[in-house]
Formats: structure tokens, sequence, C-alpha cells
């Protein structure tokens, strides 16, 4: 069953590449429609004190003790769902407007999701690795191929205070901070089977070497190891060195999934990883780690209320909210815990619409630059409104689910000191701050010259609306997510407790 | 008679046979060069047979000499394709693999 | 008397391998090899090795050399050019070379290998290397290696003639570095 | 039953949000406007099915907790979709659906011109649904909840003329300074819970004063993080710039929003939280001296400012401030009792207000006001009674209200003396700036808008323009353009002004002293734990100080009468001799710069320090460094790549000599 919902995306992508070129979008989003179909179903399925379900379990690699080791808990259950809700508006939107070699581009945007996929569900520390390694590959292709060249005279769509941008040097960057990253993280997970078995049968299984654990002493330089790559891959605040560039260089589409998605990877690996896994390590670092998170939380809403191209306002508003999200799971406290799991759906679901309507917006305006924009909203309410919903989500305004993930991310931070949350708490105002000038700034104040102020198509509101509408469906009832994942989240920040104790 | 002297000559048909490689700028004078290096390794695969008693190495040698053989007759071939070509018969000037 | 052999086997060959390389004309090198490939050959037969001293005399210097010597002639004599694109390599190369004979001479004579220092053991077989000794080892121990190696030859034979073959020409299909010269 | 009836108080004005919001295309724009006015009706009427059902129960069990769903629940941290009905939500509830069904119908008739009455009539809308949320919640999430939702609303409200710049501006102040008070809720619900254990009203309330001692620092904390929100949200010192600003709404806006409902929710707060901040009183005192020093610093520049709306979303300050200090000092009735009067008798004054604006083609300006008495009588009427209910006069309703809490601070005596001369003070400014907008505007030979109104029967044409910045504005968006012909004539506004001046005239006969105490015995059920609960001054007290507040407010109308009728020229006068003190009140007391220097100035340093040396200098550095390496290690490699056969050759050789040299040292 998770197979296929892991195979699924790709096997689609390889169909596209055999059916007529005008086909291949309709194929692609026919397979995320497939995807996402099978998600529901093990959602169905899904027992939320079950503990792991779904449990496929085949022998790769018998010398190395590496197996083909899925599974699914409360957790990882509901980015499955929102990477597979993820794709599917974003392969829409692109299929409405036609793609340069549409196979090719729909192959990598589904071989994405299917790495994806699989890193959230591998169960098997190296197939973990491998998955997690094998997303950039796709999404270097689609920023690669797909991206364009920003800044510069020649370019009218940018101001020219932002300096020159080339797909080359934008894919450069990120591969290379995440491949350091992805090989630290080769390593460690490497010493850590290593370690754990001590001369014993070696295993890869994450289970197993949660149950034999690992000495103090290899915990702490391994959880680097680890942390280094899940810091990249967020990013946070001081390795994000490689995300304006590629925001800003990347298609909109592939970066709309690949920010509301990809970066969740690196919060997921630390609750699925690195907490049971180094317990001891986890509590020696609380503090860095903590500092690590809050100074994204300060340091991406910095940047946001400063930049001036909507990408990079989104990107760094991503930096501050994965900082919360980082800063919950840090806080070793089940409210925290949980109010970082529920954020990491919220939000993936904001940023996916976000960044279509940016690419909506630029559209209309011919660049996503802030600063020659303004007045959309006269003749285009509907596509007004669904913005400040998206924005109002973004800058989690109680009554959205995102309010609940940051309220609890802010409790189970009060648990750990006060000054955390009272910190932490400066980026909930700037948030205020960054996401309300996004919106203003395109849609209200004068229209300037030029601008194409035109209401939404009704097939673009297709897309968007079912995203909103379950942005709002969360608004009512975060309970849904909560109840699903506070068995597993309780048992991922016990271990930690337990130490800490 | 020690198996020491023939191993010393191998290793010095070796170095001859390398220093011709290095210096040379022919390629079918390099090919004759590396037909000495690999005379000089059929050398002491021998002399170690001879000293082991075993003839095994022998073998090692012909099947050497085949591939020896394989080599000359495509590293010939690729002369005499330079040489239609009109290309210069000089390693030096063929450096389109540079990276 | 072996070491009179030897020695004088010795000097022919190196002096084949010295004049290999020094020697201009590459046909005068090819003749040199000759020169050398007998000599190599009498060591062989020191080293009993008769099957193998044939081989090598049949094979090489009577089949291989006259390949050599076809394509010697067939391209003609020609000198080097006075350029060279990298003069360090003459010197960095020998200089490497011979620390290479060093340390393997190090190596066989110093202590290294000091437990191999023999002259084998005296009880040889008879028949050893003979080609009935040796036929049967590679018709029975290594018959893989032996049929991969002759497919090797076979894909040469056919790699030779497609490098080597007439084609028809193109003139606008010539690599740049063709025109270049 | 109530707990039905208030869950529908709730789903009424919701409904008429979204029905506005979803069906602008179809709907015409007079139905949206009747359908906007008919969910408030509703709602207002399902408050008086709520408030007779909370009546027949029992004098003790007049509460009820009501939930739909759990909203959330983590680790034992639940929350509740749930509401919670006692006499002070149902009071607040009736108070602003009340004054909003008015304000509805003044809107029907005001923004008739308008080109976005759907935007407008669904924000409305939706913005009493989130008040209602605030007053109704069942516990502090859901307060919450309600909280950021009227800031939003708010929001939404203030920069509704969106190309306007200022009004986006001010829209963009308004939500921020919100979300910081509401940042100090969050801190306070989770200290509630963190100490408590839940977060519900009824369990928060019980167990307080078991677990705290009074004025434990943990107390004092949860109630200073409460009265942050409330600051922010009533527009108390240090956190009142935005209000002013957000007199860029419509005037219907800035009456609904900026007077009578949401500029109280801080007010609402602390009453409902009494028990902790009775177990606080340090922080009880400090919000009662944050309200004297705003009622005293607004009343100052409400003196001084001349834009018609500016000066009375000064005085609404000011009278906030009253409340606070009423709340504060645990006059919670009378705190309540004001808070309804200065609802009808503010909202009075900014419909009146707003009916001299348009006629005035939205010039706001006072000092170019003039002679607007016998154009539109009904309005001159109107403002006089508001006036003069906002200035205490004799028998209106802000005399009963305001000195009720000027009395009670008297009555509790020691440093709470100084409140008292404090607000007496403050009540004759208030009658100074009162009167200081009649006398400017009503009297004297008529301007020319006002002439022209009263010669042809409606309004003057005026150009649109921005009254911040006198530019040209962009009507698409909807600014009243030159169709904008109501003022007087149109029904809607007539009919709200007229039953809020009843209101404003005679709203305080229902709490004379001695006579009819109803809000105090409304109110009983919550507030009879309060440690002040029988703690009032006797009738002869009351009188007493109803008599002195009849005094100020008297001699503040007639100063205003020497200074802006008898001798005009005094004004000027003082303003040349305390030129300094003049200059400090016109420019707000430099409110908005102090912001600006401690928090604004620094945060945009931080940012322009993150983005142009942090981010260029250390991370692109770095980044440069990585990709600097990682390009050179690929130059060097590549230089060994010459293409040169000969090279490798050398490279090989090395390798092997490396190999060899390897296993002869390890041999050794």
């Amino acid at each position: 069953m998770l197979s296929s919902i892991i195979w699924t995306p790709l096997l689609f992508g390889l169909i596209g590449l055999l059916v007529p070129k005008r086909f291949a979008a309709w194929v692609a989003a026919f397979g995320a429609v497939i995807t996402l179909g099978l998600a529901i179903g093990v959602l169905a399925g899904f027992d939320p004190d079950g503990g792991m379900q779904y449990v496929t379990d085949v022998t790769w690699i018998p010398g190395l003790g590496v197996d083909y080791s899925l599974g699914i808990d409360g957790v990882s259950i509901f980015l499955v769902l929102l990477t597979t809700v993820a794709w599917i508006p974003a392969i829409c939107f692109s299929a409405m407007r036609g793609t340069e070699r549409p196979a090719l581009y729909y192959l990598m945007l589904l071989a994405g999701e299917t790495a994806t996929l699989g890193a959230f569900l591998a169960q098997d520390l190296l197939l973990f690795v491998l998955f997690f390694d094998l997303m950039i590959v796709p999404f270097y292709f689609l920023f690669g191929i797909w991206g364009r060249d920003r800044g510069g005279e020649n370019d009218p769509e940018d101001s020219p205070g932002n300096g020159v941008v080339t797909v080359q040097s934008a894919t450069l960057k990120m591969i290379v901070f995440t491949l350091i990253g992805s090989l630290l993280m080769l390593v460690g997970a490497i010493a850590a089977a290593v370690i754990s078995a001590d001369g014993g049968e070696l295993t890869f299984s994450m289970q197993t070497i949660i149950a034999r654990g690992l000495p103090d002493g290899s915990q702490n330089w391994i959880f680097w190891f680890f942390a280094a790559a899940f810091l990249v891959k967020m990013p946070a605040f001081p390795l994000h060195g490689w995300m304006p560039d590629s925001y800003r260089a990347a298609p909109l589409p592939a970066l709309a999934v690949f920010s509301a998605v990809l970066s969740k990877v690196g919060a997921y690996g630390f609750l699925r990883v690195v907490l049971p896994m180094m317990p001891d390590a986890a509590d020696l670092f609380q503090t860095t780690m903590l500092v690590l998170a809050v100074a994204s939380i300060l340091y991406g809403s910095a940047m946001a209320f400063t930049k001036t191209d909507l990408r990079l306002v989104l990107g760094f508003s991503s930096v501050a909210q994965l900082g919360f999200i980082t800063a919950g799971i840090f806080a070793f406290d089940v409210t925290g815990a949980e109010g970082a799991v529920l954020q990491m759906v919220n939000h993936g679901l904001v940023v996916v619409p976000a960044f279509l309507i940016v690419a909506m917006i630029a559209e209309r305006t011919g660049s996503t630059e802030l600063g020659p924009m303004g007045g959309l909203a006269k003749k285009a309410p509907v596509f007004a409104v669904i913005f400040l919903i998206v924005s109002m989500a973004t800058l989690a305004i109680p009554a959205s689910a995102n309010f609940i993930g940051e309220f609890y991310i802010l409790n189970g931070l009060f648990q750990v000191d006060a000054a955390w949350a009272i910190v932490a708490s400066i980026g909930v105002a700037l948030a205020a701050f960054y996401a309300l000038r996004m919106y203003q700034l395109t849609m209200h104040n004068p229209l300037p010259e030029g601008a194409d102020s035109r209401e939404i198509s009704l097939r673009d509101a297709l897309v968007l609306i079912p995203m909103v509408g379950i942005i709002v469906v969360l608004a009512f009832c975060p309970q849904l997510i909560i109840h699903g994942s506070e068995p597993a989240v309780d048992s991922a920040v016990a271990v930690v407790r337990e130490v800490a104790r | 008679m020690n198996i020491e002297w023939f191993l010393v000559l191998s290793a010095l048909l070796f170095t001859v046979g390398l220093i011709g490689v290095i210096v040379r700028r022919n390629p079918v004078v390099i090919l004759l060069c590396l037909e000495l290096m690999l005379s000089a390794g059929a050398l002491a695969l021998l002399a170690f047979s001879r000293m082991l008693g075993n003839q095994d190495g022998q073998v090692f040698v012909l099947i050497v000499l085949v591939v020896a053989a394989c080599e000359v007759v495509v590293g010939l071939g690729l002369v005499v394709a330079m040489y239609r070509r009109r290309l210069p018969l000089d390693v030096d000037e063929m450096k389109e693999l540079k990276g | 008397m072996e070491q009179i052999a030897f020695f004088c086997g010795a000097i022919g060959a190196l002096g084949g391998a010295i004049a290999v390389v020094a020697l201009k004309n590459p046909f005068y090198s090819v003749l040199a090899l000759v020169i050398h490939l007998v000599f190599l050959a009498g060591i062989f037969l020191l080293l009993m090795a008769q099957f193998l001293a044939a081989a090598l005399i049949v094979v090489y210097a009577g089949a291989v050399m006259v390949l050599y010597v076809f394509v010697a002639a067939y391209v003609g004599g020609i000198e080097e050019p006075r350029w060279d694109s990298s003069p360090e390599l003459k010197l960095i190369g020998p200089i490497a070379a011979i620390a290479l004979f060093v340390a393997i001479s190090i190596a066989i004579v110093g202590s290294g290998l000091s437990a191999l220092s023999t002259t084998g053991p005296d009880d040889i077989p008879a028949g050893f290397g003979t080609p009935e000794a040796v036929g049967h080892l590679m018709m029975e121990d290594f018959l893989i290696a032996f049929e991969a190696a002759s497919i090797l030859l076979l894909l040469a034979a056919v790699a030779a003639i497609v490098l080597a073959g007439r084609r028809r020409e193109d003139p606008n299909k010539l690599p740049k570095g063709g025109e270049s010269s | 039953m109530t707990a039905t009836w208030a869950w529908l108080v709730l789903l009424f004005p919701l409904l008429g949000s979204m029905t506005i919001g979803l069906t602008f295309r179809v709907l015409p724009e007079r139905t949206a406007g009747l359908v906007g006015i008919a969910a408030i009706v509703a709602a207002f009427v399902c408050g008086i099915l709520a408030l007779i059902g909370l009546q027949g129960e029992p004098h003790e069990s007049r509460h009820v907790a009501s939930s739909l769903w759990e909203y959330a629940s983590v680790g034992g941290f639940t929350i509740d979709l749930g509401i919670y009905v006692d006499p002070l939500s149902i009071f607040m509830v009736l108070v602003v659906t009340g004054v909003s069904s008015l304000i509805h119908i003044y809107s029907y008739s005001y923004m008739k011109s308008d080109q976005g009455y759907h935007r407008f009539f669904s924000y409305l809308n939706f913005f009493v649904f989130s008040m209602l949320v605030l007053v109704l919640a069942g516990n502090f999430i859901m307060l919450i909840v309600g909280w950021a939702l009227v800031g939003f609303a708010s929001y939404a409200l203030i920069s509704y003329w969106y190309r306007r710049n200022t009004a986006t501006k001010a829209g963009m102040k308004a939500f921020v300074i919100n979300v910081v008070g509401d940042i100090g809720l969050y801190i306070a619900a989770i200290l509630i819970f963190k100490n408590l254990g839940s977060v519900d009203y009824t369990a928060v309330f019980e167990k307080a004063p078991e677990v705290f001692s009074v004025n434990e620092w943990e107390i004092v904390a949860i109630c200073l993080c409460l009265l942050v929100g409330a600051f922010a949200k009533s527009a108390q010192m240090p956190f009142h710039t935005w209000l002013a600003d957000a007199m860029e709404g419509p005037t219907p806006v800035s009456s609904l929003i900026h007077a009578a409902t949401m500029v109280t929710a801080g007010v609402y707060l602390i009453a409902r939280c009494f028990p902790l901040f009775e177990l606080a009183p340090t922080a009880a005192d400090i919000a009662a001296w944050v309200g004297l020093a705003t009622l005293l610093i607004a009343g100052t520049i409400a003196i001084a400012v001349t834009d018609l709306k500016r000066i009375i979303a000064y005085s609404t300050m000011s009278q906030i401030g009253y409340m606070f200090v009423a709340v504060g000092i645990g006059g919670y009735s009378a705190g309540m009792f004001h808070l309804m009067t200065h609802a009808f008798f503010k909202a009075l004054l900014f419909m009146a207000a707003g009916s001299i604006i348009s006629a005035m083609a939205n010039m706001q300006d006072i000092d170019k006001m003039k002679g607007f008495r016998k154009a539109m009588p009904f309005t001159a009427a109107m403002l006089i009674i508001g006036a003069l209910a906002l200035s205490g006069f004799p028998g209106t309703s802000g005399w009963f209200s305001k000195d009720e809490i000027i009395d009670f601070a008297h009555f509790r005596g020691g440093m709470y003396d100084w409140m008292w001369i404090g607000m007496l003070i403050g009540a004759f400014m208030t009658a100074i700036y009162s009167f200081r907008i009649i006398f400017r505007i009503l009297p004297g030979p008529a301007c020319k808008e006002a002439e022209y109104l009263e010669q042809h029967g409606h309004v003057i044409h005026g150009e649109p323009k921005n009254p911040a910045t006198g530019q040209l504005e962009d009507t698409e968006v909807g600014y009243p353009g030159e169709e904008h012909h109501i003022a007087e004539q149109a029904g809607g506004m007539k009919f709200a002004m007229g039953v809020l001046g009843v209101l404003a005239l005679i709203g305080g006969l229902v709490q004379i002293p001695g006579v009819s105490e109803v809000i105090t015995h409304f109110l009983e059920p919550t507030f009879e734990d309060s440690i002040y609960a029988g703690m009032h001054p006797s009738v002869s007290q009351a009188w007493t100080g109803l008599a002195e507040g009849a005094l100020i407010s008297i001699a503040g109308i007639a100063t205003a009468w020497l200074l802006y009728i008898k001798r005009p020229d005094l004004p000027a006068r003082f303003r040349s001799r305390f030129s300094a003190v003049y200059t400090l009140c016109v420019n707000k007391w430099y409110g908005d710069q102090v912001i600006d220097f401690l928090i604004v100035n620094p945060v945009k340093a931080f940012g322009r320090f993150c983005n142009g040396v942090f981010e260029r200098g250390v991370i692109n550095g770095a980044t440069a460094g990585v990709a600097g390496i990682t390009r050179s290690a690929g130059a060097a490699v590549r230089d060994m790549q010459s293409g040169l056969l000969r090279g490798y050759a050398v490279l090989m050789l090395f390798g092997i000599l490396a190999i060899v040299v390897y296993f002869l040292i390890r041999s050794i």
C-alpha cells in the first residue's frame, strides 16, 4: 500500500513520456490525484493509537542490513497527505499554462513527489537518507532547466538593487549546500548503524537502532551530522545562504511544492530520527538549537519585511516559520511538538497557494517585485479575498489553524523558559507586519501604470479554492490533525523527556 | 641463479619503457614503449612462476601477450586513423579531452 | 654458465629497450624492439618458459612487429616537432620513473622481499613450461580467461577495422584539430 | 435554551457576512445592505431572547457555558469551541448588537454612493461577528480569536478605501499594534494554563483564588499581559497611536469600531477577568493609572487638534480612560454603565460628524466649518445632544455614568483621591472640547458649503480629496464621489441618529442613584464574588458627586463659550503664550514619534542591518566562500585535466610511486 503511494507518481511521470506531449500534463495531474486517493485510503484505515502501521519490510541489501522498510504513523501520515495535496495544484497550475518540454517537466515534478513521499515513509535509516538525497535531484533539474536568470540590466522585471542571479550559480549553491548536508548525514547514518550494532549484526532499521541506543559520546557528533542536513534543507539561519538565489531563479509552481513540502522533511527528520535516536545529544544541545530556531524566527522575519521581491518575502517568511517549527520540536514538550507538526501541515498548505498567487500576480504586473505593484484588488475582488485569507493564515491570525500551531509552540517554549516564548512571540508581531505588507503592496494602494488588474480566471480559482477550503476547514477544526498525530508525537518527545529527567 | 636479478631487470625495463612513454610524443613510439613495459611485467611474472614452481604465471603471461596484441591492434588502428585525417602524429596535440 | 647467459640476455634486452626510447626514427625504434624481444626470449628460456619464448618470437617479433613496421612505414618516419607543450615533463617524468625504479629495487633487494630471494625449487617437474603443460592449464584451469582473451582479440580486430577502415570522406565532419595543424 | 440563542447571536452576523461576501456579484446593492441590517437586528433579537432566558434562571445560576466541539487538545491543554453567557456578556452583546444595528442602518444610507457597498457590509457584519465572539468567548483562546478577528476586521474597515496610501498605512498600524496586544494575551493564556491547568473561564476563575495569593508575581504577570492586550485594543497609552489614524476609515466605521464596540473590549476584558485582577491589585492599579493618564493626555490633545473626527477619536480615548479607571478600581458596574452610555453618545457624535463631513465634501477641518445650525438643524440638534451627554450635562446619560465613576474613586479614597481630582480635571476638559466642536461648527455666518446646502437642498459638489494629504483621490474603489448627496436628508441616517439621540439623552435614567439601579442589579450575578461587591457610595454621597459633576460640566461649557463665542481671540492668544504646550498637544504629545524612535526605527534598522550588512556580508560571504572553495578546488583539478596524455601518465606514475612507497614504509 505504502509502496504504491510512493511509486505511483513516478509511474505516471514515466507514462507521461510515452503519451503525446499535450497529454503529459493531464497524465501527471491524474497521477497526482490517484496518489492523493491512495493517501486518503491509508488515512481511512489509520488508527491514531496504532503506532507504526502499514509496515512493509523487504530485505534489500542483506550484507549491509539495509531493508526496504516503510511505515506510517501519526506524524508522517499528515505530511504524506500534505505532499499529495500540495502537488496537485502545482501540477494543475503548470498544466493550464503549458511549459517547455512538458513530458520531462512533469516527470521531474512527479519524481520529486516520489522521493519526498519516500522520505516521509522510510523506516530504514539508509533508505531515508537515499530518498532525502533523491529529492534534490529532480528539483535541481526543475530549477536549472525551467528556471530563469534574474537581475541585471537586461531584466526589466527585477529591481536593480537585487543583484544578478544566474540559474547556474543558484542551482550550484543549492546543490553544494544540500550535498554537504546530505553527505554528513550519510556519514552520520552509517556511524549510527555501525556504532549501535556494536559488533553485532549490522542493521539500518530505525527502530532497531533506537532500541539498541547509541552511546553518549557518539550521539553528540552524529547529532550535528544529521542536524546539518536538516537545517540546510529547512533552511534555518545561518545555513540559508543558498535559499535567496534559488528562490529567485526557480519556476514558481515547482518552488511552491519545494518550499511547502521539502522544507518540512528537515523538521520531520528531527522528529523522526534525531529525537528518538539521539535523545541525550538532543537534550544536551537543546539550548543551541533553540537559539538557532529563535534566530531563524527573528532573522527571517526581519528579512521578510525588508525584501522587495515577493519570492524572497515568502522565502524568508518560511525561514521564520520553520524557526517556529524547530523551536516547537526542541521544546521537548508535547504541546510544542504537536504545534510544530500542526504548523508543518499548515505552513505547507499556506505556501502552495501563496506561491501560485505570486505567479498570478506576476502575470498581471509583469514581475514579482513589490515596488511597482499595487491596487490589484479593484478588478479582482475574488483574487484579493483568496490572497487575503492566505496572508492571514500566513501570519497565523487567531482562528486559523496556524494560530493553534503557533500557540502550542509558544506554550511548549514557555515550559522551557518564558524568555524563549517572549522572544519568539516578537516573530508573531513581525509576521503580522510582513504578511500584511505583502498583501497591501500588491492588492491595495494605487494601481500603477501598465499593470493589468484582472480577476482570477475560473480555472485558476479551481486550483486555489480547494487549498483555501482546506485552510478554512482546518481553521474550524485543527483537532482533526491533532487527534491523529498526538500519540506519535508524544512518543517521539517522551524519549527525550525521559532522558532530560 | 637468484630470482632477484630477473626482477631487477624487469624493473629496469619497466622504467625505461615508462620514461619512453612520458618523454616521447610519437604515438607509434609510445605504443612501442608500452610493449616494453608489458614485456617487463611478463618477465616478472615468469620469474615468480619459476621461483614458485608453478606454471600459472606462464598462462598469465600468455594472456598478457594476447592483451598486448589487442592493444597494439587498436593503438595502431588509431594511429592510422589519425594519419588518415591528417592529424599531426603527436600526442600533445590531441588535447580535446581537456576538462 | 647460466649467469653469463643471463647477463648477455639482460644487456641485449636493456640495450634494445634503451634504443627503442632513444632513437628518433620510429622505424628504427621498431627494429630495436625486435632485438629487445629476441634477447628477452632468451631470458625466458632461462626461466624454463620454452613455450612462451617461442610464442614471443613467433607472435611478437614475427607478427606484431611486422604490423608495426608496416604502420611506421605507412605513416612515415616523422621527426618529432621541436616545440614541446610541457617541457617540464621531460624532467619530472624520468626522475619520477627512476624514483619508482629505486623504490621497487629496494623492495626487491632490500628486506621487503628477502623471504622471496631464492632460486626456486630444484625439483621442477618435467615438462615445466612446455606447450603441453601450458595447454593443459589453459584448457582446464583458465578456460574462462582463455575464452575472454579470444573474445577480446576478436573485438580488437573489429575495432581496428572500424578505426582504420576507409570511410566516405566528409570534409565538413572533420574535427577541428584536423584543420588547425 | 439561553446557550442556543447565544450561538444564534454569533451565527447571524457570520451568515450575513458570508452571504453578502459570496453573492456580491448577484445581490443588488440595497439588498446587500438590508441583509446586513437584518443579520445584526436578528442577532440583537436573539440577544434579547438570551437575556430573557437568562433572567428566567435563579439569581445564582445566571451563567451558562456551552461548547460546540473540541477545538484542539494536546497534552491536557484543551481548547473548546465554547461560549460563556452571563449578565456581563449579555450586556455587552446587547450594547454591541444594538448600537451596531443602528450603525448599519446609518451606513445603509451613508454609503449609498460608494462603489464597495457589498464589501462594506460584509466587513461590517464580520466585524460585529468578531466582536460577539470576543464578548461571548467561553475561554481565553476563544477570547484571543475574537480579539484578533476584531483587529483584522478593524484593519479591513480602516483601509476600506484601499487606494488611499494614508488609509492602508493606518490600517497596517492598527493591525500591528493590535497584534502586539494579541501577543500579550497569548502569553497571559499560556501563563494561566501553566498555573491553573485550564483556560476555561469557569475553571480559571474558580481555581485562581486557591492557587494564587494576592499580588503573587505570577498573577501580576498574567494581569499585566492581559493589560497589554487591553491597552492595545482600547487605545490606551502607550498603544494609543493607532486610534486617531484609524479615522481614515469611513465615518460609520469610526462610529462603530472606534467608539462603541472595539475599543471597549479592553474594559470588558478587565471586567471579565475581575477575579484575576482582584488577586493582583497592583496590576489593577496600573490599569487605573494608565487610564487616568490616557484620559488627561487625550483630553489635552482633543482641545488642540482641528480635525473633526480626530477630536472625537481623542475624546473616545479619554472616555475609555474613564472606564479603565472604573474597572481598575473595582467599579465594574459603573464602568460598564459608562461603556453603554458612551456607546450611545459617541456613536451619535460620529454620525452627526459624518453628516457634516459629507456636507463639507469630505473636509474634516473644523476651522473651515461654520454656521451649520440653519443648514442642518437635525444634525445640529443631534450634535448638541451628543456634546451635552459627553460633557456630562445634568440629566443626560453621560452625567450619570461618568460621575458614578468619579464618585467611586472619591469613595475609595486614599491614593484614589488623586484619581478623583484627575478625573474632575478630565471632565472639565471634556466639556471644553465637546463644546468647542459645537461652538466652532454651528453658530455664526454660514461657510460656503453650509450656504450651498441651505440654498440648494443638497450638498456641494466637491473634488474627492484625501482629507489628510489634500491629494486628489482615486474614486474607482469607492471613495464617496460627486453623487454623494446625502447629509441629513437620508432616512436611515436620521433614524439612527434619532434613536441614539434619545438614548443619549435618557439612557442614564436606568441608573439613578437610589432610584433605579438597573445596571448594577443586572450585573450583580457576575460580580457578586467580587471583593468590591458590597462597596458603593451611599445615595447621598452619589448625589453629591453628581452635583459636583454638574458644576464641572457647566463650568466647562461656560469656558468653551467664553473661549469660542465671547472672546474668539483668546484661543489664539493662549496659543502664542503657551506655544510649547500647544505644540506638544497638537502633535499628540509626540506619541507617534516616541514609538517610532523606540520601536519602529530599531526594528527597521534591524531589518536593514540584516538585509544590508549581515545577509550581504556574512551569509552571502560564507555562501560565496563555500562556492569559491568548491570552484577553486574544481579549477585546480581541471588544470590537471590538461588533456595531455603524457601528463596523465606522469600522474599515474606518481600514484604508483605513492603506493609503492607506502607499502615500503609499512613493511619496515
